[in-house]
């Protein structure tokens, strides 16, 4: 790393030094219990709350454990750049983390893969065709990373597309699954992601019961992929309805 | 004359949404000559202030500040770094400002907004300057290590009045500040003294005495807009955007000046009007720190 | 940018829909594959592969580095693409590195297994030199060079081809070292070790058009498709990644039914690249 | 350094005036409008030209000529060491520049108002020279489709190593320090449309070193023909005729 | 009570002024200014058509570009760019030049203490080249206070001695009008009392600070002089030669 202009000095945070890699587990011990005493298959506390961002047009905050992730929508609007003609609308994605987000400080900048994947698995569920000419920016900034980072930020985005009011064909839940040697565990945390022999994330419109983003690492075989999958959409399912009870009660509060 | 009068006539007609977005000023003016704003606050009254301690679990100190809508998310993470040579037995604050695409509808990713380094410079010089840390405190070793101190400020929604509530988060991330226990290795490196560790381990901290930093004179700020002979405290965008000439005011605990700010404006000030200012920042300083005084004693309860 | 009219949209589609696609080929078959190794002598190996007009060339370069704190018996392996504007005038400036970007993620993933490691088609651990202190960082560059279609199958299967193309110079240590210092090697020039890049998996990308899917679609056919999803699989038959394209929701039944496709499809490609890899070392020995 | 060795041969074996295995390749990139491979010894680059076609860029267009655009970039894997630049570097908008305008002055661009041609030239080895690498491979690109144009370009360049000229440097000599003539011709019209030069040399030598590099130039010239006469007959053998 | 500066001059006294216009030739306006060591150059261009993107079409806009004497812009940059910009926009008159951007170009040539405030005043001089209409000028001062006593335009040295605040202080010029007398004050205070900018940096009393600008605003006449004197004079040589 080349140094930065100016005289900044370098810096280092006081860890306790290089960790041997404790095994959290052992194969097939099934006694092991999550760093946060969760059961395998059981998903953190999920909160909710839309209108977070007055000065979006809609959005949402979202906390499950300790990520917290924040995301206004704006538009639709004007699209940025003289573009071509599009009887479509446009989505526009962007994720970024601060720079306390993560255990070690980061620098804070924008997440390009996020980003495109966020954009993959909500541009399904918009009705684009009905803001035709125009943009909608999704911008979702991760506060505090805890692990399941993307999932959170996808559903986080679709509750937010709702505050905005943009139509939608049905909110988008996001799940993540990790492989931890021969046990799979829901909605991971940060430590669990990092130890992870392959993880699997699912973002799908639970009342459509249709998969708008699937992605895999590692190596799966045919039963544990049946397994995972039904695990993230019966989960999704639950979220989704989380998350629609949040919406039903801004809307109901909002009415008084 | 006959402008004003036909719009003074159209006001009648148009519904109050429509004036307000059309005649912006006149808007305004009408309800200052009643001595209200629209959002119904008197002149000099600043929107409510809440403050919460300790929003980010992953940093060292963080606070997260609201005046009115304005949010901003202050965080504290330590690091350590030798010190110069000049100054062997001082620490370091980095101060850094950041306005996120999230948080206004002008900022686009990609193009950092204009006015976010300025606030980001504002508020180094004005905490560096008040001396509300005493930066003898961050040391460690002397000559050998200090603390670095990674101050960054998230705007997470803009509604006016940024540096005020910026620099209100970043006072009280300070005060929620917990500097980790650390000892000195065998290389020559700081690393946190971990709970397991401190039985077995014969090193021993480096810092027992200095796990909270001392707040001296703790500054704190009002911006006002001045319009024609009136004075607004605390104002949101909309105001910010009509009426353009703003002063702030950061005064310490024992009332002195530490920054009177006013970049240009259409409106001068005059004496009188900078006496009014300061008179309110008084009042409104007292204000902001006991909300922040009730925020550390509701953090000490829990 | 595809610009096709609407007889010709129907045409594709109705193609697609009666098993005989434009060029001939039925829903499930490949273009035939060319492949052409140590095309960069300067890389410790490389190869070319054409699908079509697809053309891509993948190089590896390995340097000596230190393993990662946290993973100390294991190398570092970095994965990234390129798209040349020759391909597309679109790719000029930083128009191309919006998909580059996607590619190397999505190679990353499907090639690289997970955090730990597991389900990786090159064993991290195989690239260490001494634990904690000395290992190889490998570099796979890919450039994509004139493009119709189906970019990530053919990155995939150069990269695989570059990899068996590829010798790593045998290393000594020079001295026992202690402590902290970092030890001195000598890289021999003479042995070179070559890597099992048996299990590597092949990606095979399955396009959505209609109610149908076709695999090695060409960019008129991609420019039609609702979804489409790349699977990775290895020889014996696990899924080692899996992203998905395109904004259309399906059903995960369907998700499932594409999988087991993938797995049948794979199990011919792989024959089909590694007889092909196996012809292109030998033809590049005898020259 | 010795540069050239007392038996007169260079560090790859050559002679001083000899130049580099070339190898050439037509149509390489099908989705394009012409292509081609160019190789001179280890240096190999690909050229594709997409064009004449409409402007991009509105505010670009120009009404009584076509717009003449191209870009440089370097492969990751194209040098000795892995190095990722940054995309536009200053090398390479110079080297984009030069490109530009060398083909820009023997394109009959008159006769292609309010259009606009795109070159597009990618390094995928560099061993010294890539300049005129790039220069014949466009020319022959653009060649393949079916452009009009003056004459064909050729560029060669020579240098001055060990008080001898040298053809056609390769990355070692090229990076000797040494003075570096760079020049492309219009064979036909028997007219210099670049001459580059980055050190200092005495006009006597100087003007020998040019003409080595005119020779260069026109020994790749006779190839570039061979070949384009190649295609061409391989082309109407396809189609029969 | 005397204090004693590095440079022997007493606390009020400023440093040598000097400044010059039209000295580029292809700018639409430019003047240089210098205070002692400090040297700054202005160049205007515009104005131009259009104005930039979240800007008022209405009002004329002003950019400005500070150009540092060494290394890249930054934060400091940054911050006296905006400043720049507001101040000169309060002294334009922004409605003759509907939809238009006038550019301001700032180098920095030396750097020895008031920089801001030469900047301020050359690019105040350099619009008065370019001819852009303006209301009046604006006169820039660097005040530092100490514990009750104020000295004036300090020395890069004097600014960064340590626990010293110091105060960046825009006043308009005194006008002489054609309007009649007292249309020009607010609540009977004289135009050239009111305060165009303001910036501090440190800590000081409240009563401090209006000594301050007690100060500022008396030395303010002095440079408005020398200004108001260098103008006249340019102008009569420029008639002279046209």
């Amino acid at each position: 790393m080349a140094a930065k202009p100016g005289s900044v000095p370098t810096t280092y945070p006081p860890n306790p030094g290089p960790k041997t890699r404790p095994p959290i587990f052992k194969d097939n011990d099934l006694d092991w219990v999550r760093p946060d005493g969760r059961g395998f298959h059981q998903c953190r506390p999920a909160f909710f709350r839309t209108g977070a961002v007055n000065s979006a047009s809609g959005s949402a905050y979202a906390e499950f454990g300790n990520t917290k992730v924040i995301v206004s929508v704006f538009g639709p609007r004007e699209s940025k750049k003289a573009m071509m003609y599009s009887d479509t609308g446009r989505l526009n994605c962007n994720v970024s983390y601060t720079t306390f987000a993560t255990p070690v400080r980061g620098q804070g900048s924008d997440h390009k893969e996020f980003s495109s994947m966020l954009h993959k698995s909500l541009e399904g569920a918009i009705m684009l065709e009905t803001f035709p000419k125009t943009t909608v920016d999704v911008f979702a900034l991760v506060l505090e990373s805890g692990g399941s980072d993307l999932p959170v930020v996808i559903s986080c985005a679709s509750l937010a597309l709702a505050d905005a009011g943009i139509m939608m064909y049905d909110l988008v839940a996001a799940v993540s699954v990790s492989c931890l040697g021969k046990n799979l565990v829901i909605d991971p945390i940060l430590e669990e992601e990092s130890y992870q022999d392959g993880s699997l994330m699912l973002t799908c419109m639970p009342s459509r019961y249709e998969v708008t983003q699937l992605t895999f690492t590692g190596e799966w075989s045919t039963p544990d992929i049946n397994e995972a999958m039904q695990l993230c959409l019966d989960a999704c399912d639950k979220l989704g309805k989380v998350m629609r009870s949040c919406l039903k009660e801004a809307a109901s509060a909002s009415q008084e | 004359m006959g402008l004003p009068n036909a719009i003074g006539d159209l006001s009648t007609e148009v519904e109050v949404e429509a004036f307000r977005r059309l005649f912006p000023l006149r808007f305004y003016e009408k309800h200052l000559s009643e001595s209200i704003r629209p959002d119904a606050r008197p002149l000099g009254r600043a929107r409510d202030t809440t403050i919460a301690l300790g929003a980010v679990a992953s940093a060292n100190g963080s606070a997260l500040a609201k005046i009115g809508s304005t949010t901003m998310l202050a965080a504290i993470k330590m690091e350590v770094m030798t010190p110069s040579m000049e100054t062997p037995d001082e620490g370091c604050i980095a101060i850094d400002f950041h306005m996120p695409p999230i948080c206004s509808p002008i900022v686009r990713p990609g193009r950092p907004a204009e006015a976010a380094p300025v606030v980001s410079k504002q508020l180094s010089d004005t905490i560096l300057s008040s001396g509300m840390i005493n930066l003898k405190e961050l040391s460690l070793v002397s000559g050998k290590a200090a603390w670095m101190a990674y101050l960054d400020i998230y705007c997470l929604d803009a509604d006016g009045a940024l540096f005020d509530t910026a620099l209100l988060s970043a006072v009280a991330a300070f005060s929620h500040l917990d500097i980790p226990e650390v000892s000195l290795n065998d290389d020559g490196k700081i690393v946190l003294l971990s709970e397991e560790q401190e039985g077995m381990s014969d090193r021993e901290s480096v810092n027992k005495e200095k796990r909270k930093v001392t707040l001296s004179s703790v500054p704190f700020s009002l911006t006002c807009i001045l319009h024609k002979n009136y004075i607004l405290a605390d104002p949101t965008a909309e105001e910010e955007s009509i009426m353009e000439t703003l002063v702030t005011v950061v005064l310490d605990s024992s009332s002195q000046l530490v920054s009177l700010y006013k970049p240009g404006g259409p409106v001068l000030a005059y004496t009188s009007a900078i006496q009014d200012c300061i008179a309110l920042t008084r009042q409104r300083a007292k204000e902001l720190q006991k909300i922040l005084d009730e925020a550390i004693s509701g953090m000490e309860v829990d | 940018m595809v610009g096709l009219s609407v007889g010709e949209k129907h045409f594709i589609q109705g193609g697609i829909a009666q098993d005989l696609r434009s060029d001939g080929r039925k829903r499930l078959t490949y273009r035939p594959i060319y492949v052409e190794t140590g095309v960069i002598p300067q890389a410790h190996g490389s190869a070319r592969v054409r699908l079509g007009a697809t053309d891509v060339i993948a190089s590896v370069k390995a340097e000596l580095g230190k393993p990662s704190a946290l993973q100390s018996d294991k190398g570092k392996i970095a994965i990234y693409v390129d798209c040349s504007p020759t391909a597309a005038p679109v790719f000029e400036g930083r128009g191309g590195e919006e998909l580059s970007t996607e590619l190397s993620i999505a190679l990353q993933r499907c090639l690289l297994g997970g955090k730990s490691g597991a389900g990786a088609g090159i064993d991290p651990s195989s690239l260490v030199v001494v634990e904690g202190k000395v290992c190889w960082d490998l570099y796979i560059d890919g450039l994509v060079i004139s493009s119709d279609g189906n970019l990530l199958d053919a990155l995939a299967a150069a990269i695989k081809a570059a990899l068996s193309n590829t010798g790593i110079p045998k290393v000594d240590l020079a001295a026992e070292t202690t402590g902290d210092e970092q030890p001195e090697v000598n890289i021999s020039d003479e042995e070179f070790l070559q890597f099992d890049t048996s299990g590597i998996p092949v990606i095979v990308t399955l396009t959505r058009v209609g109610r149908h899917y076709i695999v090695d679609a060409t960019s008129e056919e991609e420019s039609q498709m609702s979804s489409a999803v790349s699977i990775s699989v290895n020889r014996k038959g696990h899924i080692c990644g899996l992203t998905k394209r395109g904004g259309a929701g399906l059903d995960p039944s369907i998700i499932l039914d594409m999988i087991s496709v993938a797995k049948h499809v794979s199990e011919q490609l792989t024959i089909k690249l590694d007889s092909e890899i196996a012809a292109a070392e030998a033809s590049e020995e005898e020259s | 350094m010795e540069y050239v060795s007392p038996e007169g041969l260079r560090l790859d074996g050559r002679r001083p005036m000899e130049m580099r295995q070339l190898r050439a390749e037509i149509g390489t990139v099908a989705k394009a409008d012409g292509s081609a491979v160019f190789e001179m010894g280890n240096t190999k680059v690909i050229a594709a030209v997409y064009g004449p076609r409409e402007v991009q860029n509105r505010s670009q267009q120009i009404s009584d000529q076509a717009l003449v655009r191209c870009e440089y970039s370097m492969a990751n894997f194209s040098t000795g060491d892995r190095l990722r630049k940054p995309k536009g570097d200053r090398r390479s908008t110079e080297i984009s520049l030069v490109i530009r305008q060398t083909m820009e002055a023997c394109i009959l661009t008159h006769l292609m108002p309010r259009s606009q041609i795109d070159i597009f030239v990618q390094v995928l080895q560099a061993d010294g020279g890539t300049r005129s690498a790039c220069i014949n491979a466009a020319t022959l690109a653009l060649a393949d489709a079916g452009i009009p144009m003056r004459d064909i370009v050729t560029s060669c360049s020579a240098g001055y190593l060990n008080s001898a000229p040298l053809l056609d440097l390769n990355y070692i000599e090229d990076s000797a320090g040494g003075p570096d003539v760079t020049v492309a011709i219009l064979p036909k019209l028997d007219k210099v449309t670049l001459l580059q030069m980055d050190a200092k040399l005495p006009v006597d030598i100087f003007e020998n070193v040019m003409g080595l590099a005119i020779e260069g130039c026109k020994a790749v010239s006779n190839y570039i023909k061979e070949v384009l006469l190649g295609n061409t007959k391989q082309l109407e053998y396809r189609r029969g005729l | 009570m005397e204090v004693d500066r590095e440079d022997g001059r007493t606390q009020n006294q400023l440093r040598p002024l000097a400044c010059s216009r039209n000295i580029l030739h292809r700018a639409h306006g430019s003047a240089s200014w210098s205070q002692g060591d400090t040297k700054v150059l202005a160049a205007v261009y515009g104005p131009k058509a259009g104005t930039k993107k979240n800007e008022n079409p209405e009002k004329a806009c002003i950019e400005v570009i500070w150009k540092p004497k060494t290394g890249q812009t930054g934060k400091q940059e940054k911050e006296y760019e905006m400043i720049l910009k507001r101040t000169l926009l309060s002294i334009c008159i922004l409605t003759v030049n509907p939809n238009t951007t006038t550019s301001i170009i700032i180098q920095v040539v030396n750097d020895d203490g008031a920089l801001l405030p030469s900047a301020i005043n050359a690019a105040c001089l350099a619009l008065v080249d370019a001819g852009i209409p303006m209301k009046h000028l604006a006169i820039a001062i660097c005040c530092v206070a100490k514990s009750g006593y104020v000295i004036l335009d300090p020395t890069k040295l004097e600014e960064q001695q340590k626990m010293k605040a110091f105060a960046y202080l825009v006043f308009p010029n005194s006008v002489h009008s054609v309007l009649p007398e007292g249309s020009l004050s607010v609540q009977g205070e004289p135009i050239e009392h009111g305060i165009i900018t303001s910036v501090t940096h440190g800590t000081m009393s409240v009563d401090d600070y209006f000594y301050c600008l007690d100060r500022g605003r008396a030395a303010s006449v002095k440079l408005s002089d020398f200004l108001r004197r260098s103008l006249q004079q340019h102008s009569t040589d420029s008639s002279k030669a046209g």
